[in-house]
């Protein structure tokens, strides 16, 4: 049985991954078991200031009043505009998509699309990917007119699927992960940028993000272990068929 | 006092001369069988029931006095796995003939439980919903009704002012006069009724007595009653049922005076004589 | 009784609407639920093997099976029903046996229950979650899962307890005690055999409240898919894993299905093993 | 025969301790919704919770006015159609249906009741969104949050009125049936009357679950802060939007979640007394 | 006939001579009031009952004789809202003395209700349960008590080779005897019966009336009846109990025959006389 135990919470964007990483870490150490849950970026840091987890993880980089706590970057994910594979439409600019989520453009034929009504998928508040994406739109939420909201990036893509005239906003990652599995979204371009793991790698991709790995105090033991073994290249490989960036460490 | 001259009667005069001088049949029950499921109730009873007299029905438990009673006014369509065979002629009607009318016949033939049932209304609406019912809606013929009932069973006096009480509130004996009252209400001409006072205290008990020989000669009344003293003190005739072979059957039919004192079967002699309830 | 003919035939015609109206909203609601239940079954039986039992998820749950899941489940229902039961059954019989319908006590006990009958289960999600997980240390575990659920069968279980204690008649309280016979004994051999029919269906819809829950132990037993080690350990319950899928994975809609059809088949099960339990009881207390 | 009495002194004894602890629950229960909810209560004023713009809680805008509409709506709505449908089937059961087919629509719809809401969510958002969307998009809407919550309580308010009827006396129904009383008057004169109190103790007990269900309507009501002016207008429930935001909700965000439930618990505190209060009328 | 063999009595010899010829009161019952809440069932009743002697008590419905019954074995305790005042004595000693042990008095004092109420479980048991609770385990000794108290009741004949059935299974009238037996197996000195015939059909009624009549002597015996008829027939002492003022109260005791034929009170004689139960 595990004498030691981690739990680890927060973005659902890196939840999969960490999950992933997990199993392969108690496999080296058997004494160790670690428990992933997921919930947001806040619930990660909100977790973590309360001392229900030892491990949180935030899709963002960390806010000046979040100092107390400590980051980890361990890859770099980009934040993709998808709406259903059916839909036509292949690229918008943020202007287009400030007015969509603002209720100014209602019909898909606006921009280029089919003749159907839109709808907007929007994300609940306290996830860091809404706060990036309204960030990069300059919106505040209250602005925004959604038809619908959703928590996690897979509940995005699961609605965006189920509705052939959705338009939502995911973790480039996890869109691009259940694409190739064939689920039928597609990734929009942004500006004309292609939201790809590679744009976002090489930087020209506008909306990204580091994923970190936080901790309320300087790790020691087993965290620390874990910390590094989740920022070790021998993961890269994992990290990669996750549709995420590795980072270099050194 | 005022309460009793309410108590005073208002049923009208017999309808018909003396009572059973000359018996005439008006229920007539021919090779009447009561199947519950595999159960045999009532096996091959035949008789006939004379107008405006009283007829009681004894007998130990289980004979199949009440199934006899359900019969007459087809209640026995209500109890799922009951099947009836044999004819029952009312008013030389057949009852089971599919193109007879089931309200019509109930209407007919009141009854009256064992236990008092009153609905849980009000006393008004508790007379005024089965005249609804059966097409009387007018405001003051339903009043009208309501008070003659009421005082034909001695109840006016006691319920005038609280007419839109629950019906629940009554006493047991006031509950029962009242079930006799609806029963009443839709003017049959038969009524039935199951042990009517065994649920009710003695002096209850007198006054509902009282109340159905009161009612003689005006209706034809057949009883279910396990007090030999009250069948022989108020039925004109009698009919004796018993359990042979599993199966309820009737044992003897006669004058009161006959089954009680000079009963033909020793069933009917054992039974008149032995029995202390 | 006037137009007796006429009379009848519009109350034919109205007892025939009555009817027809009865019988279409049955037929309604007959065939959506049947539509329900067949399209569960069509979904989940594809998905459905022996392997989907015994192996633990894998892939978010798209893959593998629900073993781990099942035995989180049954270790949440297992600690809720071990700290609701006694104090349910016990509250019950004080309530029942013991006190004065019109006591204070009663009154205070009976009223708390009333309201915690109505309390929905997001608001025992948050109570656990302050309390259980954050105030007394637990974390997101089976036990911290276990005791709100446990918070939330207690007036279930209480009243139906209750219920079936009362209509145990009264005569067998009397003529026991008329007989000089304790209430404690009174109690064990005849008031609770008699009541066991009773307190064994209310226990079942307690167990059946407890394996469909999911709003209470969202924030309280936590999401980790994972064999639980311990009762400290998080472990997520079937009825959560089947939200999950079907909202958070994509491609988890089989699954999802299948789990359904297993969560369903489990509760019908028990339902039928209580129902048999209850008349073994019967049968039981008879021939002792 | 001395030592019986202590038996029960100390079975009442134990039984008491128990019972306290029942009592406590609640108590805790209300305790700690308190607690956490203490610091909004005391900083904002309650009227916040009508007057402010919307429901943006990290822009400190924490209006529950649309969500508690939202919750009764959809709550009203699902009665509405639950009500009738749930009559007919218990009338159904008791007096139209012959014996055997009685037996198995009652056992359809006790299969039903234990159906988790879950599954009648996870249904709802697969079968009956996109069928919703089709017809006028975007699907997840309070109409998909009614029809949901009238598929949960309907067995609900079958099975209560099923008893209240069932457990009218048969000789009540005897009686009817000699006064020569159809069907029909038979039923809606003498078995709704008697069943009365227990088929209004039904429908309260499935109000109160309707407003409370969390986990379905969370699924299939689109989640979007607003007061619908269609039924096809998405719309969240305060439970649901527990469920929603709980998981990374702080400081204030979090104290105002646990308002709601308190509002929540309120709104059910009604509702029981409402039932308590008819419950005495009718046996004044 | 077998069957009328195994029939025969096993009642030991009377234990008090010649029945009352010298009444010995048992139970002393001095301005015994009672109430339920604020509603008075019995007013400052004061009375001896008389050992080895029959004691029936009659009166209108409500007046307050069950009332009377459960608080001689203070089966009122059990009764939320009841409040007993006044003094008990049996055999001298006052029941509701803080030290008296209400268990043993019970056990004293037998009780037998107007509806049969078996215990669901077998018929053995139900013997065995109440003898095992006052301490009597041994197989031997209650299988003995058993078949003694079973011939007793004239129910071993019919019982015996089902006792392991259970008790609901029996007829109406074979759970009442079985109710007397279990009564009976603990000994007790005081039989309290509380219409013991009246849920019966007139047959088990007359069986059960038999029973009583042979327990005379052995057991002082208080039954409340509402049948005129049985009280004459098998007591020695009567007392009306009447509601005066909306409380029960007693109104006349005396030997049987006193009350029935020349009743001193007017109450009295209307009520032997006019009632037709
Ligand atoms: N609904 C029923 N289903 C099955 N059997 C029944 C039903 N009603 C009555 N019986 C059986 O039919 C027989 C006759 O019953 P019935 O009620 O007619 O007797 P009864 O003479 O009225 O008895 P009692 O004097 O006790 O009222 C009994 O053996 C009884 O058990
Ligand atoms: N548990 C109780 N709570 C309140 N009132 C009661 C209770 N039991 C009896 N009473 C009332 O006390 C009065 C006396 O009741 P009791 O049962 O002693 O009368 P009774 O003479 O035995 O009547 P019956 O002949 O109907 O059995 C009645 O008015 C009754 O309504
Ligand atoms: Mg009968
Ligand atoms: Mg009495």
């Amino acid at each position: 049985a595990a004498s030691q135990r981690l739990i680890v919470t927060g973005s659902s964007t890196v939840a999969p991954l960490m999950s992933e990483i997990a199993r392969r870490f108690e496999l080296q150490h058997p004494e160790v078991r670690i428990d992933v849950q997921t919930g947001g970026s806040s619930r990660g840091i909100n977790d973590v200031r309360r001392g229900i987890a030892d491990i949180g993880m935030v899709s963002r980089a960390l806010k000046p009043n979040e100092d107390d706590l400590h980051a980890f970057s361990i890859a770099m994910d980009g934040i993709g505009i998808i709406v259903h594979a059916s839909n036509p439409v292949r690229s918008l600019n943020p202007k287009q998509i400030a007015d969509i989520y603002t209720g100014k453009i209602t019909h898909w034929k606006s921009v280029g699309g089919p003749n159907a009504r839109i709808t907007v998928v929007n994300k609940a508040e306290g996830r860091s990917t809404l706060e990036l994406f309204l960030d990069y739109l300059q919106l505040k939420n209250s602005a925004v007119k959604p038809h619908i909201i959703i928590g996690d990036n897979a509940q995005g893509i699961k609605t965006v699927t189920g509705n052939p005239h959705a338009i939502g906003y995911v973790s480039i990652g996890a869109a691009a992960y259940e694409a190739q599995r064939g689920t039928p979204i597609r990734l929009l371009a942004l500006n004309g940028v292609t939201a790809s793991v590679e744009n976002v790698h090489s930087g020209i991709f506008p909306l990204s993000r580091p994923l970190n790995l936080i901790t309320s105090r300087v790790p020691q033991g087993i965290i620390r272990a874990f910390i590094e073994f989740a920022r070790s290249p021998q993961l890269y490989p994992l990290i990669e068929a996750h549709y995420f960036v590795p980072i270099d460490t050194d | 006092m005022n309460a009793n001259q309410d108590d005073a009667f208002t049923l009208g005069p017999l309808e018909a001369g003396p009572v059973c001088c000359d018996p005439q049949p008006v229920i007539q029950v021919k090779d009447l069988s009561l199947h519950y499921g595999d159960k045999i109730a009532l096996d091959k009873v035949t008789l006939d029931i004379y107008k405006g007299c009283i007829t009681a029905l004894i007998g130990p438990s289980g004979c199949g006095k009440s199934s006899f009673l359900s019969a007459i006014n087809r209640l026995t369509d209500l109890i799922p796995g009951c099947c009836v065979n044999g004819n029952i002629f009312v008013y030389d009607q057949d009852i089971h003939r599919s193109d007879s009318n089931v309200q019509e016949l109930r209407r007919q033939i009141g009854m009256v439980f064992q236990k008092p049932t009153p609905f849980p209304l009000s006393i008004r609406r508790n007379i005024a919903l089965p005249l609804n019912e059966h097409g009387i809606r007018k405001q003051a013929e339903v009043a009208a009704i309501t008070e003659q009932v009421l005082r034909d069973v001695g109840l006016w006096a006691e319920v005038y002012d609280r007419l839109d009480t629950s019906a629940l509130s009554l006493s047991g004996g006031q509950q029962q006069r009242l079930c006799f009252a609806r029963a009443l209400a839709l003017n049959p001409q038969i009524l039935l009724m199951d042990e009517p006072c065994s649920a009710l205290d003695p002096i209850a008990s007198g006054v509902v007595e009282d109340l159905i020989c009161r009612l003689q000669g005006r209706y034809t009344i057949v009883i279910v009653t396990h007090n030999l003293a009250q069948a022989r003190r108020i039925a004109n005739y009698a009919a004796l049922f018993w359990i042979k072979e599993r199966a309820g059957q009737l044992v003897e039919f006669g004058r009161c005076q006959h089954i009680f004192e000079s009963p033909s079967h020793e069933l009917t002699a054992a039974y008149v004589n032995g029995v202390r309830g | 009784m006037r137009d007796n003919q006429q009379l009848h035939t519009v109350h034919r015609i109205r007892d025939r609407l009555a009817q027809c109206l009865i019988y279409s909203a049955v037929f309604l609601v007959g065939a959506v639920f049947i539509w329900i239940l067949a399209d569960l079954a069509r979904g989940g039986i594809m998905h459905l093997s022996w392997e989907f039992i015994t192996e633990s998820p894998r892939d978010a749950g798209r893959a593998g099976g629900i073993a781990s899941i099942l035995i989180s489940t049954l270790l949440i229902l297992c600690v809720a029903l071990i700290a609701a039961v006694p104090l349910a059954w016990s509250t019950a019989i004080l309530l029942v046996e013991c006190m004065p319908a019109a006591s204070s006590f009663g009154k205070t006990v009976r009223f708390s229950l009333h309201v915690l009958a109505g309390v929905p289960s997001i608001v025992f999600g948050l109570f656990g979650n302050a309390f259980f997980s954050i105030y007394l240390g637990l974390g997101f575990s089976i036990l911290s899962g276990g005791l709100t659920l446990a918070c939330m069968l207690l007036p279930i279980l209480t009243s139906t307890a209750e219920a079936g204690l009362r209509a145990v008649p009264d005569t067998y309280r009397l003529s026991a005690s008329a007989l000089g016979m304790t209430r404690t004994a009174t109690l064990i051999h005849l008031i609770l055999p008699a009541a066991a029919p009773a307190l064994a269906a209310g226990l079942l819809l307690g167990i059946g409240r407890a394996l469909a829950e999911t709003a209470a132990l969202l924030f309280t037993s936590g999401y980790v898919e994972r064999m639980p080690g311990s009762l400290l350990d998080s472990g997520r319950a079937l009825a959560l894993h089947i939200f999950d899928l079907s909202m958070n994975v994509p491609g988890g809609d089989m699954p999802a299905y299948a789990s359904a059809l297993v969560l369903v088949t489990l509760l019908l099960c028990i339902n039928i093993l209580a129902m048999k339990l209850a008349y073994g009881l019967q049968r039981w207390r008879i021939m002792t | 025969m001395f030592r019986l009495i202590p038996t029960d002194r100390l079975l009442i004894a134990i039984l008491r301790i128990f019972a306290v602890n029942t009592v406590l629950v609640l108590l805790l229960i209300l305790a700690f919704l308190l607690l956490e909810s203490w610091p909004v209560l005391m900083q904002l004023s309650l009227t916040r919770f009508v007057t402010d713009t919307s429901w943006h809680p990290l822009e400190g805008a924490y209006n529950l006015m649309p969500m508690l509409a939202g919750t009764l709506l959809a709550s009203m709505g699902a009665l509405l159609l639950a009500v009738p449908l749930g009559m007919s089937s218990a009338l159904f059961i008791v007096f139209y249906a012959p014996s055997h087919l009685a037996t198995l629509y009652k056992r359809l719809i006790e299969l039903l009741a234990g159906i988790p809401s879950v599954v009648f969510g996870f249904w709802g958002l697969t079968t009956l969104v996109p069928l919703i969307n089709q017809w006028h998009p975007p699907g997840a809407s309070l109409l998909a949050a009614i029809l949901v919550l009238t598929l949960m309580v309907l067995p609900l308010i079958t099975l209560t009125a099923y008893t209240a009827l069932a457990a009218v006396p048969d000789e009540l129904i005897h009686n009817a049936a000699a006064l020569g009383l159809s069907r029909w008057g038979m039923i809606s004169g003498v078995a709704l009357p008697a069943a009365g109190s227990g088929i209004t103790a039904g429908i309260i007990l499935a109000a109160a679950r309707a407003l409370g269900e969390t986990m379905a309507v969370l699924m299939v009501a689109g989640n979007v802060v607003q007061y619908p002016e269609t039924v096809f207008d998405p719309i969240r429930t305060l439970a649901a939007n527990i469920a929603l935001e709980m998981a990374y909700a702080m400081g204030d965000h979090r104290a105002v979640l646990f308002v709601s439930g308190l509002l929540l618990l309120l709104l059910v505190m009604v509702l029981s007394s409402i039932a308590g209060f008819l419950e005495k009328q009718r046996h004044a």
